[in-house]
């Protein structure tokens, strides 16, 4: 029959590189009409960051995210990029991205100051305007004002800019030191059913509840979480490379490699938790690979509690979960009839 | 307004001819005419421009489902050939003779490249211990040993089924266990098979054992896993006229690939062109070069562009994987449940090569005691050679990995004292200001609010039926 | 052998060899890039294309069994003047990350919707289960195909009305 | 794939006299699901692959005075949208849903199925519980033989290299039998059968008996398996579940599975027991509604 469990587990997750040196460089170019083109060395791998990034870009530059153009992937035409790796980008690359937005800005605060009589710390970028803190009605078309600085006192607002997250070496005798700038954290619950004639886990649903700092945007967030889970669920339940005994892989295939299918995926609640971290771009962390941390942790809790047994070896197939529960009804003594005969 | 929006706005009015007008049969090179994209994607004027939270659709999302996304082995150049590369198929052996006569000899096949002819066969971020092509020896079966360049992706698939390579066996390890013994086949000789360690030491451990109430023991291991991505790896090299080498590649961090291509070929960096387009997924397996330069030789030697598009068996054997840990966690905890001492053992699988290993080890290192207060702790992590598919960066680097490690021992822990999994998460996690694992002080702590949001929205304290 | 066949409503045709599957054709002689090779065996769906209205891998297909069929390809989906209502939907729900699967997906899809106007979760599930994607966990993907076809029903009652 | 040439077949008569000429040189390509996965990883190619896919005699799905026939060469997708074998044969639609995913029943075909022979199919089971026959046609003559004889080996059929299978018919005792498919796979989508099993009995009058019981069992054997002790251990006796679980732990003893990477002969002993209890309980359930 089957029986329901639940599990849950929690984890905390760094951004970036340990301790090394892991700097991102950006480029944002706004244009005489308030348009801008932002120029990256990241390389868009399917997260979304470069839709993230073209977002910060435009909060910073008071504009429209559809008024960022993003440039990206050329090393002959775009600047050095950590790359997307260690969940840094929008952390790290959105840190550079936003610097370079306000060094552009900072120009066209300086054009715009002389024309509304002010100074350049009075003014403010929104809505697709130059205009004075506080008193909206006092104000400039922005494209106006890129092209009063490019056409009449030539200085095109270009911003330039790097990031590196701070860090501090490690002791090589204690390991106490700062390896990383900021850390995200994370709690997952499993809702399984198990069959406890064949070993085989239903999973029910799986609540997630993530923290990323400011969630640039919540369905790249939502995105991340329900693709990092579908590979935590592999992890737990079905994928392994397996070798014979030369050191050659038995099953290098997609059919005996066993990925979820759309079938074995469960629904998925997300919850983004409230967060603003002080060091990241408007408060943003990052999201990408603590997706898949805790999901095979909160699945394997969750069948000890349907169950009772402990798999303490990735993958939990079906198998060792029935001959776990065979071991446990032996150790008991309430084997049934059923094993008894043909073990 | 973005380039595509402009393309979106001209609405572009293209006016199908007529069925008179067409040829019953249209030449098979014809390129079919492309898709256009119906409405803007811009806001109007007017409309709120706060970009930061909003659920603004992605800058990609037109090309992908119009099919118009152009990935690697969408691209071909003029004259471009096909590259294919033989595996080794032996995990551990000295290459004795390369025999690639037959294959030379066979219409079509423009190139064969061996080992040797790698100005600098050597790479890895951390170590440079990994070969492109083996030259001399084999590590794990998925080694390269020899590349083909033809002119059709046919011809040169089977050109390396007639290379001959005559290989010395030479003993293997694939158990992390034995291959830590002193006594065991070395993977990369002379050097011993343990090739990493950290450690983190903080407090007092032993005391605050015997101090606990109660100390638990668990064990845990995984298994090696691989990323993936539905894209295989696929590169192509080309050269100009200056002698300037141009890579269109999946590669996710185009800015240190450059520097490796380059640091293999012996190029001055500026004259090495690293172009990505989107990326078919990535996970962390497409972060290190693999067969660029090889491309780049082979193009080299013909004079045209060469592609590689990595078979899915190859993306198997050929790439990074998840490494494989041996986890021993020994807790020490009051009768409420407070967490007072951790000691964890860490063994990595690390496969044939470094690769991302060291940042792997060292995150589990950091990780492995989870997000909880433990003053007394001693973590010992150490990376392992094998003959196996080398692991690299994945996604969570070691995460996953002790995560189910620690979590699933504090569940054992909780049940032996009879405390409900969530409230002795409660009682230990971090909270603003905590000192981490490495003695760091920690700031937007969420995991206490984390625990408590996930709780409520599954429901967690609702009687259970 | 010489091949003729009808792609997105448009009859081609190419001399192609005997064991060129349909993918090949496709990619390689009818320079339709959209269908993806994943895996080559089947496994992926990557390379699923629509022959007479039906989802088939393409690599597992030869090009002489497609002789004179017709066959539907991503490129051939939307109309002169409109997204298909799926493409709004994946666009929308951002339901697609690295697009890889994509195409394959969202033809599948459409084989589905074209046979059942209101399909329940399990029904798309099932129809999805031949395209593996590594990225979305598959509930965008699930929302997306319910959004369209919700919009079909919608534009079909209206057409009604 | 190396070269080879491709040849249209029209009906068998075409397809035939091509394996006449050609011999062990052709192979037939029905759906080309199992073919064209063998191709790319040989080492050698055919000289001649026919196409059988439209062959018209191959492709029908019909009611004749002999029960249900299906063309060797109909299709998965075909077969679950056939109201006839969803009418009369509903477990062979379970068995059909059950194979790879959608594209994979666009093309494959039952026949290919069979054919292709190997121990983990899922056609073959079902048919087998349904006493299914097979026509096979050669140059000569036909022939027609019981399923379970058809099946010889891994990847081994009764066909001659000059023969070809032309249809399966499920003999009109059969049609409307109950009878249920169950399959234990590493997921849900796109699964292979670690063990599969099938079962159907007609329900004996007055005290309710299991009659001609048949249990059929994949992936425990080279081929597909008859549990023959535990149909007999049913044969007569009043339908129960203790009776379905006795019947379940009697072919997993008969069982001959094997060890491999995907499971230990012994979880698919246990795997089996399980499901042959469970696909006679759902037989029973389909005689219930019937």
């Amino acid at each position: 029959m089957k029986r329901r469990g639940r599990g849950i587990a929690c984890m905390w997750y760094p951004i970036g590189f340990t301790v090394s040196a892991n700097p991102s460089a950006a480029m944002v170019k706004v244009n005489e009409d308030g348009t801008a083109t932002l120029v990256t060395g990241t390389v868009e791998t399917g997260q979304g960051s470069l839709t993230v990034l073209g977002q910060i870009a435009a909060e910073a530059l008071g504009i429209a995210t559809d008024d960022v153009h993003v440039v990206s992937a050329d090393t002959d035409a775009t600047p050095m990029d950590s790359g997307a790796i260690a969940s840094r980008t929008t952390y790290v690359t959105g840190n550079a991205v936003k610097l370079a937005a306000e060094q552009a800005r900072r120009i066209l605060f300086d054009a715009a100051a002389a024309v509304l009589g002010v100074t350049s710390d009075q003014l403010e970028a929104r809505d697709r305007s130059i205009q004075v803190k506080d008193y909206p009605q006092r104000k400039l078309p922005i494209g106006d004002v890129a092209n009063h600085a490019l056409t009449v006192m030539g200085r095109p607002a270009i911003g330039c800019a790097s990031y590196n997250p701070q860090t501090a070496a490690l002791d090589p005798d204690t390991g106490q030191g700062k390896p990383f700038s900021t850390y995200v954290y994370a709690t997952q619950i499993a809702e399984v059913d198990v069959d406890d004639e064949t070993g085989q886990v239903d999973i029910i649903r799986i609540v997630a509840a993530h923290d990323c700092g400011t969630p640039i945007n919540p369905m790249l967030v939502e995105g991340q979480v329900e693709g990092g889970i579908s590979m935590g669920i592999g992890f737990a339940l079905q994928e392994q490379i397996l070798f014979d005994g030369a050191g050659r892989q038995v099953n290098p295939n997609l059919t005996n490699y066993i990925l979820p299918t759309s079938l074995d995926m469960p629904e998925i609640e997300i919850d983004i938790v409230e967060s603003y971290d002080p060091t990241g771009p408007f408060g943003a962390k990052g999201v990408g690979e603590p997706t898949s941390v805790p999901t095979a942790a909160a699945i394997l809790n969750a069948i000890h509690d349907a169950v009772g047994v402990r798999i303490t070896s990735l993958p939990a197939t079906s198998e060792k979960i029935l001959a776990a529960i065979k071991m446990k009804r032996a150790a008991s003594g309430s084997l049934p009839a059923f094993y008894r005969r043909l073990g | 307004m973005s380039q595509d929006t402009k393309i979106a706005e001209a609405k572009i009015a293209v006016q199908p001819p007529s069925e008179a007008e067409l040829p019953a049969h249209r030449p098979a090179a014809l390129p079919a005419p492309p898709s256009f994209p119906i409405e803007a994607l811009v806001p109007r004027a007017g409309e709120q421009t706060q970009a930061v939270g909003q659920r603004v659709k992605r800058s990609d999302a037109r090309a992908h489902v119009l099919g118009q996304t152009r990935y690697i082995d969408d691209l071909s150049f003029p004259g471009m050939l096909h590259a294919k590369i033989k595996r080794a198929g032996i995990a551990a052996a000295r290459i004795v003779r390369v025999d690639t006569r037959e294959a030379e000899s066979m219409p079509g096949v423009m190139a064969v490249l061996t080992g040797r002819e790698i100005p600098v066969n050597a790479f890895g971020p951390t170590l440079q211990d990994q070969p492109l092509l083996a030259s001399d020896r084999v590590f794990h079966a998925g080694d390269g040993v020899a590349a083909v360049a033809a002119v059709t992706e046919q011809i040169a698939a089977e050109a390396i089924e007639r290379i001959r390579v005559d290989y010395e066996p030479l003993p293997a390890v694939f158990d992390p266990l034995e291959a830590m013994r002193d006594d065991a086949p070395r993977v990369h000789p002379p050097g011993g098979n343990i090739f990493m360690r950290k450690t983190i030491r903080k407090g007092d451990a032993e005391t605050a054992f015997a101090r606990a109430y109660r100390v638990f023991e668990g064990r845990f291991s995984t298994q090696m896993v691989e990323h993936v991505a539905l894209e295989p790896h696929a590169s192509i090299a080309s050269w100009d006229a200056n002698s300037r080498l141009t890579v269109h590649s999946t590669l996710g961090r185009i800015s240190l690939g450059r520097a490796d291509i380059a640091r293999t070929l012996q190029l001055p960096i500026n004259r090495v062109r690293v172009v990505a387009t989107i990326v078919g997924g990535n996970f962390g397996g497409k972060n290190e070069i693999s067969q660029e330069p090889v491309l780049a030789l082979l193009a080299r030697k013909t004079g045209r562009p060469v592609k590689g598009v990595f078979t899915r068996a190859e993306e198997f054997t050929a790439t990074t994987t998840r490494h494989p840990f041996i986890m021993e966690y020994k807790t020490g905890v009051t009768a409420q449940g407070r967490i007072l001492a951790r000691k964890v053992r860490l063994i990595m699988d690390g496969g044939a090569y470094c690769s991302w290993g060291e940042t792997t080890l060292w995150k589990a290192c950091i990780l492995c005691s989870g997000p909880y207060n433990i003053d007394n702790l001693h973590v010992e992590a150490i990376a392992v050679y094998t003959n196996k598919t080398m692991a690299g960066a994945m996604r969570g680097f070691g995460a996953p990995q002790v995560c189910f490690a620690y979590e699933s021992h504090m569940d054992d822990i909780a049940a032996a004292l009879g405390i409900d999994p969530l409230e002795i998460r409660l009682l230990n996690v971090f909270e603003e200001g905590s000192k981490s694992s490495t003695g760091q002080v920690l700031h937007s702590v969420a995991v206490k609010d984390s625990l408590r949001r996930a709780a409520a929205r599954f429901g967690w304290k609702e009687d259970r039926p | 052998m010489d091949i003729s066949l009808i792609v997105n409503g448009e009859t081609r045709s190419a001399s192609v060899p005997a064991e060129t599957t349909l993918l090949g054709l496709l990619r390689d002689h009818l320079q339709l890039t959209g269908a993806k090779l994943g895996c080559d065996v089947g496994d992926c769906g990557a390379c699923t294309v629509l022959v007479d209205g039906k989802p088939v891998n393409a690599c597992l297909m030869l090009a002489g069994q497609a002789q004179g069929r017709e066959v539907l390809t991503i490129e051939g989906l939307a109309d002169a003047g409109a997204l298909h209502p799926l493409q709004k939907a994946f666009e929308e729900n951002a339901a697609l990350q690295c697009g890889f699967c994509g195409p394959g997906i969202i033809l599948a899809a459409k084989a589905l919707l074209d046979r059942t106007g209101d399909p329940t979760d399990g029904e798309i599930r099932d129809a999805l289960s031949g395209n593996l994607c590594r990225c979305t966990g598959f509930t965008k993907i699930v929302q997306a195909v319910r959004d369209a076809a919700r919009t079909q029903r919608d534009a079909a009652a209206k057409r009604a009305a | 794939m190396k070269p080879f040439d491709f040849i249209v077949a029209h009906d068998s008569d075409e397809a035939l006299a091509v394996l006449a000429r050609i011999g062990a040189g052709a192979r037939l390509l029905a759906g080309g699901t199992d073919l064209l996965v063998e191709l790319k990883a040989a080492a050698r190619a055919p000289a001649v692959v026919v196409d059988i896919s439209r062959a018209s005699d191959l492709t029908r799905i019909a009611m004749t005075e002999e029960g249900l026939v299906i063309g060797a060469a109909v299709t998965h997708g075909e077969i679950l949208d056939s109201p006839l074998i969803r009418r009369w044969a509903p477990a062979v639609a379970d068995a059909c849903h059950s194979i790879g995913a959608v594209q994979t029943r666009s093309l494959g075909t039952l026949g290919g199925n069979l054919v292709t022979c190997v121990p983990s199919m899922d056609g073959g089971p079902v048919l087998v519980a349904l006493d299914a026959l097979v026509t096979i046609a050669g140059a000569a003559a036909r022939r027609r033989i019981a399923l379970e004889e058809f099946f010889v080996a891994p990847r081994r059929t009764a066909l001659r290299p000059d023969e070809l299978l032309l249809e399966i018919v499920i003999p009109k005792k059969s049609l409307g039998k109950p009878a249920d498919f169950q399959k234990f796979g590493l997921r849900k989508g796109q699964a292979l059968a670690l063990v599969n099993v099938a079962a159907s009995f007609r329900v004996g009058e007055p005290r309710a008996t299991f009659v001609e019981p048949r249990i059929a069992l994949g992936a425990v054997a080279p081929t597909v398996m008859r549990a023959a002790q535990a149909e007999a251990f049913l044969e007569g006796r009043t339908i129960s579940l203790e009776a379905m679980r006795e019947a379940g732990r009697i072919a997993a003893a008969e069982a001959r599975p094997i060890t491999d990477f995907r499971a230990s002969a012994e979880y698919r002993r246990d795997l089996i027991a399980v499901l042959t209890r469970r696909a006679l309980e759902n037989a029973r359930a389909r005689a219930q509604e019937a």
